[in-house]
């Protein structure tokens, strides 16, 4: 029982990012309003981000800058020890750029369909391109 | 259909959840993930680019090609947007408002009539009526040029601190959305047309695409900018680390721009006559 | 000049995209002569590069100078340089046939139109090219951006549309990042061949398997593959016809090209195929997805969501051959790949000459139009001959060796499903040609002007600039069928890794 | 027997392809019968030129393009595809004459349309007759499939769509439906489709796979009509005569028949089906096809329907010889294609030129026109004697070899089959032919000014009646083709 507490504790930012995929799809499935759905849509894409981030992280390390300053003469061989790992980071501002671009077409779509039915829920909207 | 969506979610969650006991920990130091590539970034980034920001020496030259992509997706946004939104047939005759800059007094004209082009006195606002409101306009008019400014200094600053061309050119693009805020559209229209802001995206993109051409020319790899070193007059490291910095002003002033042409057409979907 | 072919199939497409943009502020007129000569360039060089990969074998590229795991690699082998070459090819005779649908349906909008189409362009050609799993990803969400902003123009239903697709291509992308993330996790690197490198070491660990099913989830998802295939017929067939004629051969076949290359090359056939039981369900799946997706093309009376749901079936020909695991089925894949991407760009852009003059997407409203229109519906007869399956054309020859890997498999249930649907196939193409072929020709504008885009002008034969692309991918169907035994035993065979009997 | 390599075969099957953009773009419809009528000598004078080197022993081969590895459309003439080519080709030349009158005599819509279907259709069905693989000959199987649906479909009513569409169905869907997987189990198991005169499959796969090859084969060539897939014969009589005469007697039909004959002679080999003795459910199977379709022929009252019924049956014949696996019942069945194409294509024309001059269909309706039309009800008499198999005609002798071939194999069943469906053929065309000629007068429904058809459909008719009686007495082209094919396949 105590190995699975400690295991538990040692991993919960993966928890979170589980809790936040599953929050995401629940309401890109569930919900009936198209914005909703879109910022479910986010919800996912926020969720991956974090985890792409948990996986670089090292506790009590310092962000991936080499300390420099003018007076420094002798460069001392950084260790990898002491900096967080960048690549997660490198790859999390694509992802995050991504998310944002999608969700610029996605409103822009949500603007189309709003122009052209007058509502934003999915069963009105279905009512509305049944009847001519 | 929720319950259909708890059980796909539900499953889904197993799903990810099934492979987490072998995750190694949070912040361990020594997983599998920080042990093999990452120290190599850390350890030579300096020495190779002279950049002492790892992140955005990884992110504009080990993985140069990947951000290049990044900003051709924020590029392909922008269009996209434009290209679904944009609305250039005259439709509608709409019902315009006027107000008297001296007496304060709105005229209202109905069935699309409109007032000679430039005449002095009159002036077009937005036809949900905005409050003629001081404060805003004059802190706005304050701010602004700050915020460029801080916008620029972080594009220029990213090779010593967290930035570059991404956060400079969504700082740059927000200073100018404050101001067509604060403003209305059409005054933002003066400042930046939806013409300058497509010719400033493409732009941006084409110098980071330039450059990686020009190594090509060049001899070397597509973005090896250790072959801009006689071009730019210097040794091969502080070649690589000129070409991030131009890179990086490329990114920002195409982000700016997508960001700025994004919110021409979303706030006044498609018709760029008014915005919110 | 030659040693930068595999960064050039890309550059090109991408640099020209901006200079579209930058011509058409200037003037309408210069965006389709760029965007044809940008393309074209790309071709060449695809070509270019298969025959220099067939000469030398594997062609590598570091990026930016820097070699894997540290940079970004291209690896060009046999597999990825077929592939570049029929996307290519595809996307430029298109581009060339739809030229006169584009200036009627948007005008107005000719700059951004053809930028977004050659970023999508661009985009598959980066995907099927590159050695990056992330890189991948990126590509992958260039294609998919561009791909919903050309299908949300489309008449109707096609913004809501557009929107499905968003959402379950954005869960599909992300799922693949997911499991992309998850091999990283474990063995700290994103280049394929170093992946394929590190991971047999950790294939009995829970997360190497969890990774290996979300990706499989996510490619399934962008793929179409039967159960998560609810966007692809709405997105298809109420996307504007110059943009389903080119998004229906390529989105899904660059895709099954995705699960190609990560099966084989990524997770290595021993897991793929051997550890995870999962062969044998997927191509039970894969037989659902085939009766399923051609039952619900009988189901259906309008031309374009028919071939839809025939690209549905046609992803579980691909899924179900490659799952086989022997070398003829897997080969029968990845010929599919190529032969179904020419077929479907033929029988779309057929459909759309015959939308464009009839005025309407109903089977029903076809009478008369082998005396009306004859090149095109010969074309079309050859399209369809292609799909049932008949000898000369290349569709017969995907089938052989689908069918033979069946055989050698002794999974007899994907053979019955393969000959059903061919047969379900024959009913379909037939109950079109006996229309056209029997009902006499009456001009039905008069009655109701169908809303389906402005009639062209009388119903006469397609432009001449649609009907040489057509005659052209007619020719090149025969072409494939033909040369289907060289391109297998020269190009394919050296493709699969020798580990697959 | 040492191959020839030459390019003849290949042209003998363009030929006919070659000369339709002549056909299909001339100016006047005399030019476009002259060209087809021109194309059709071409051919059978290039297969003629072929003989004389098949007579003596030599096969001519030609390989077209290596398609799959291992597997490439070749073509290789042996004496039983001469047999058949030459057989097609000949009568391609007659029809084509009989279709001028036809169609001119009720000027039918879109000839031009039929006539290049019907060049299309001949290079298919003499491309099935050299094809030298399995391959080669299911590529112009389906191609003559889809080459004559236009032309079943020609009145393009709803009557025509109907029986177009149960036609694709039952030949278009058996051949994807049984022969393709068949054909994919054979090359998986043999790793070839060549044909071989002793057969591929001996020895590679146990008697079940053999057995269900076997079936899958015959029954998926759903052209050759075998019973329980030959619905479509009867429904396909929509079209016009002389598509029916030379496609639905001749080509088509026999088609089907040659590549079930080739495939139990050449991929399965005559001493495999006898280890494993297949033979008798087979011949079961073609027993029954010949004795139902007799039966159905009875009742018929529509003269083109009888025909088509009489069709099924006789070519089950052919089937039948083929599967006693003894030399003489293989030679008859091979005779019997000739021998039948003859005879079948002269009621054929017979009944087209009925219609043409009376409008008549029915067989209630002709009493007394022997009469009126003497020399079409005489060729009638002569086409029905060499069905029957009676002397004077050509019939004679293949149903002559067939029992002595069935004594062989000691197969009395088959014997009392055979002669028992001569019985019941008599008992189908005699009436039709007493009707016509010994009708007393007062009966008789033809005024005087009903006469003869015209002269391009009679003269036509006339020839095919002569030469199935001279057939008795010189068989000699077909006779020893059959011969030699008959030795190469039961190895003696």
């Amino acid at each position: 029982m105590e190995s699975l507490l400690s295991n538990f504790l040692a991993k919960y930012n993966y928890w979170v990012y589980i809790g936040l995929v599953m929050i995401g799809m629940y309401a890109m499935i569930a919900k009936r309003n198209l914005v909703k759905k879109i910022i479910g849509m986010n919800i996912v894409q926020t969720a991956v981000i974090l985890f792409y981030v948990s996986i670089g992280a090292k506790k009590g390390k310092t962000i991936p800058i080499i300390a420099h300053g003018h007076e420094e003469t002798g460069h001392h061989a950084a260790q990898a020890i002491d900096y967080i790992s960048p690549l997660p980071h490198v790859l999390m501002l694509t992802a995050i750029v991504v998310s944002v671009a999608t969700l610029g077409v996605a409103l822009a779509l949500a603007i189309k369909i709003y122009r052209q039915y007058g509502t934003l829920e999915e069963d009105e909207i279905a009512l509305r391109i049944n009847e001519p | 259909m929720k319950t259909f969506a708890l059980i796909t979610v539900l499953l889904l969650g197993g799903l990810l959840f099934y492979g987490t006991p072998d995750f190694p920990d949070w912040g361990d130091p020594a997983s599998p993930a920080s042990l093999h590539v990452s120290p190599y970034y850390i350890e030579h980034a300096v020495e190779d680019t002279a950049v002492p920001n790892i992140v955005t020496a990884v992110l504009a030259d080990y993985r140069g090609y990947d951000t290049m992509f990044e900003t051709a997706v924020i590029f392909s946004a922008g269009i996209a947007c434009l290209f679904l939104l944009r609305v250039y047939r005259r439709k509608s005759a709409r019902t315009r408002l006027y107000r008297h800059n001296l007496t304060g007094v709105t005229l209202r004209i109905a069935k699309g009539g409109k007032l000679p082009e430039g005449s002095a006195e009159f002036e077009r606002i937005d036809s949900v009526w905005v409050p003629y409101d001081m404060i805003i306009k004059v802190t706005s008019r304050l701010i602004v040029p700050f915020v460029q400014l801080f916008a620029l200094y972080v594009i220029a600053h990213g090779h010593h601190s967290p930035g570059g061309g991404f956060q400079g050119g969504v700082i740059f693009g927000a200073a100018i959305i404050l101001y067509a805020l604060s403003n209305d559209l059409r005054r933002a229209f003066r400042r930046l047309s939806e013409k300058a802001a497509l010719l400033a995206s493409a732009a941006g993109v084409l110098i980071y695409v330039g450059t990686g051409l020009l190594c090509l020319l060049l001899g070397g790899n597509f973005l090896d900018y250790s072959m801009l070193a006689e071009m730019l007059h210097t040794d091969a490291i502080m070649a690589r680390s000129h070409g991030i910095l131009i890179v990086e002003i490329g990114v920002g002033l195409a982000v700016m721009a997508v960001m700025v042409s994004l919110y021409y057409n979303l706030s006044s979907a498609g018709r760029h006559d008014e915005g919110l | 000049m030659s040693a930068h072919f595999p960064g050039l199939v890309i550059i090109i497409p991408l640099v020209a995209a901006f200079l579209i943009l930058i011509g058409a502020l200037l003037d309408k007129r210069l965006a389709f002569p760029l965007t044809a000569l940008a393309l074209l360039g790309s071709l060449v060089t695809a070509i270019g590069l298969l025959a220099r990969v067939m000469q030398v074998g594997v062609v590598e590229y570091h990026l930016a100078g820097w070699a894997p795991p540290v940079g970004i690699a291209y690896r060009v082998d046999h597999l990825n340089g077929l592939v570049l070459v029929a996307v290519a090819a595809v996307a430029f005779i298109n581009l060339l046939g739809t030229r006169p649908l584009v200036v009627e349906a948007f005008g107005d909008r000719l700059g951004p139109f053809y930028t977004l189409y050659i970023l999508l362009v661009a985009g598959l050609l980066g995907i099927v090219v590159t050695g990056d799993a992330f890189n991948l990803y990126v590509l992958l969400e260039i294609a998919a951006l561009t791909g919903y902003a050309l299908v949300g123009m489309g008449e109707g239903r096609a913004p809501l549309a557009s929107l499905n697709y968003i959402f379950m291509g954005t869960v599909g992308a992300s799922f693949y990042l997911l499991g992309v993330g998850y091999l990283y996790l474990v063995t700290g690197t994103l280049n394929m061949a170093d992946l394929a490198v590190r991971l047999p070491a950790l294939y009995p660990s829970k997360v190497v398997f969890s990774a290996f099913v979300i990706c499989l989830a996510g490619l399934c998802l962008k793929m179409g593959f039967f159960p998560l295939h609810a966007w692809l017929p709405n997105a298809y067939s109420y996307a504007p016809d110059p943009v389903s004629s080119l998004v229906a051969p390529l989105m899904t076949k660059v895709m099954v090209y995705v699960m190609v290359r990560i099966m084989l090359f990524v997770f290595t056939p021993a897991f793929a195929f051997d550890l995870t039981a999962i062969s044998e369900p997927m191509v039970w799946m894969a037989i659902v997805a085939i009766v399923a997706g051609s039952f619900l093309a009988l189901s259906t009376r309008r031309l374009k969501r028919m071939l839809t749901y025939i690209v549905v079936a046609e992803v579980g020909y691909m899924v179900g051959g490659f799952w086989l695991g022997n070398r003829l089925g897997i080969s029968g894949a990845i010929l599919h790949i190529i032969n179904d991407a020419v077929m479907t760009l033929c029988v779309f852009l057929a459909a759309a000459a015959l939308i464009a003059r009839t005025g309407s997407d109903a089977i029903d409203d076809m009478q008369g139009l082998f005396k009306k229109m004859p090149v095109t519906m010969a074309v079309f007869v050859i399209a369809g001959l292609s799909i049932i399956g008949v000898p000369p054309t290349c569709g017969f020859f995907s089938k052989w060796y689908l069918i033979s890997g069946a055989i050698a498999a002794g999974q007899y249930g994907f053979m019955a499903a393969l000959l059903l649907s061919s047969l379900i196939n024959l009913v379909l193409f037939f109950r079109i040609f006996e229309i056209a072929y029997f009902e006499p020709f009456e001009d039905h504008h008069a009655e109701h002007p169908t809303g389906h885009g402005r009639v062209l002008s009388a119903v006469q034969e397609a432009p001449l600039e649609l009907l040489v692309p057509l005659v052209v991918t007619a020719a090149l169907l025969f072409a494939l069928g033909i040369y289907a035994g060289d391109i297998v035993s020269l190009i394919i065979d050296k493709a699969i890794p020798l580990g697959i009997v | 027997m040492d191959t020839l390599i030459s390019i003849k075969p290949l042209l003998a099957v363009l030929v006919s392809l070659l000369a339709i953009p002549f056909i299909a773009y001339s100016r006047s419809p005399n030019v476009r019968e002259g060209w087809t009528f021109l194309a059709a000598i071409v051919k059978f004078g290039i297969v003629a030129a072929m003989l004389p080197a098949v007579l003596n022993g030599m096969e001519i081969s030609c390989s077209l393009v290596e398609v799959l590895p291992g597997l490439s459309i070749a073509f290789r003439v042996d004496a039983f595809g001469m047999l058949f080519a030459l057989v097609a080709s000949f009568l391609w030349i007659i029809t084509s004459v009989y279709s001028i009158g036809y169609m001119r005599g009720l000027d039918e819509h879109a000839q031009t349309r039929y006539f290049c279907f019907f060049a299309i259709s001949l290079s298919a069905a003499v491309g099935v007759a050299f094809s030298a693989n399995l391959l080669t000959m299911y590529l112009f199987y389906e191609m003559l499939s889809l080459a004559t649906y236009p032309l079943v479909t020609h009145h393009q009513d709803q009557e025509a769509r109907t029986s177009g569409r149960k036609y694709l169905l039952y030949t278009v869907g058996a051949s994807i439906g049984l022969v393709l997987p068949a054909m994919l189990m054979t090359y998986h198991l043999t790793g070839s489709l060549d044909f071989s005169p002793q057969g591929i499959l001996a020895g590679t796969a146990s008697r079940g796979t053999v057995a269900l090859l076997l079936f899958m084969f015959v029954f998926g060539f759903a052209k050759a009509a075998i019973m329980p897939f030959h619905s479509w014969l009867p429904a396909a009589m929509v079209a016009p005569t002389p598509v029916s005469a030379l496609l639905h007697a001749v080509a088509v039909v026999k088609v089907g028949v040659f590549s079930i004959v080739r495939v139990i002679t050449a991929i399965f080999g005559t001493d495999l089906l006898q280890t494993f003795d297949l033979s008798t459910p087979l011949l079961l199977v073609a027993s029954t096809t010949i004795l139902v379709g007799s039966f159905i022929a009875l009742s018929q009252d529509n003269l083109k329907r009888m025909l088509a019924f009489s069709t099924i049956a006789q070519l089950s014949y052919i089937v039948l010889g083929a599967a006693l696996l003894s030399p003489k019942g293989v030679t008859g069945g091979m005779v019997h294609i000739a021998m039948h194409a003859f005879g079948k294509i002269t009621l054929f024309f017979c009944a087209g030129a009925i219609f043409v001059a009376t409008g008549k269909k029915n067989i209630s309706e002709m009493t007394g026109i022997g009469r009126r039309m003497p020399v079409t009800m005489t060729a009638f008499f002569i086409g029905a004697l060499s069905i029957i198999g009676m002397p004077p005609c050509g019939g004679f002798l293949s149903k002559w070899y067939l029992v002595l071939g069935a004594l062989d194999a000691d197969k009395i069943a088959i014997l009392v089959v055979l002669l028992f469906s001569s019985l019941l053929n008599a008992g189908y065309f005699m009436p039709v032919v007493y009707r016509a000629f010994f009708c007393p007068p007062e009966e008789a429904l033809f005024e005087a000014r009903v006469q003869e058809a015209p002269l391009c459909c009679v003269v036509p008719l006339v020839i095919t009646a002569v030469i199935s009686i001279l057939l008795l007495f010189y068989p000699q082209p077909f006779m020893n083709l059959a011969v030699m094919a008959a030795a190469k396949f039961t190895g003696i």
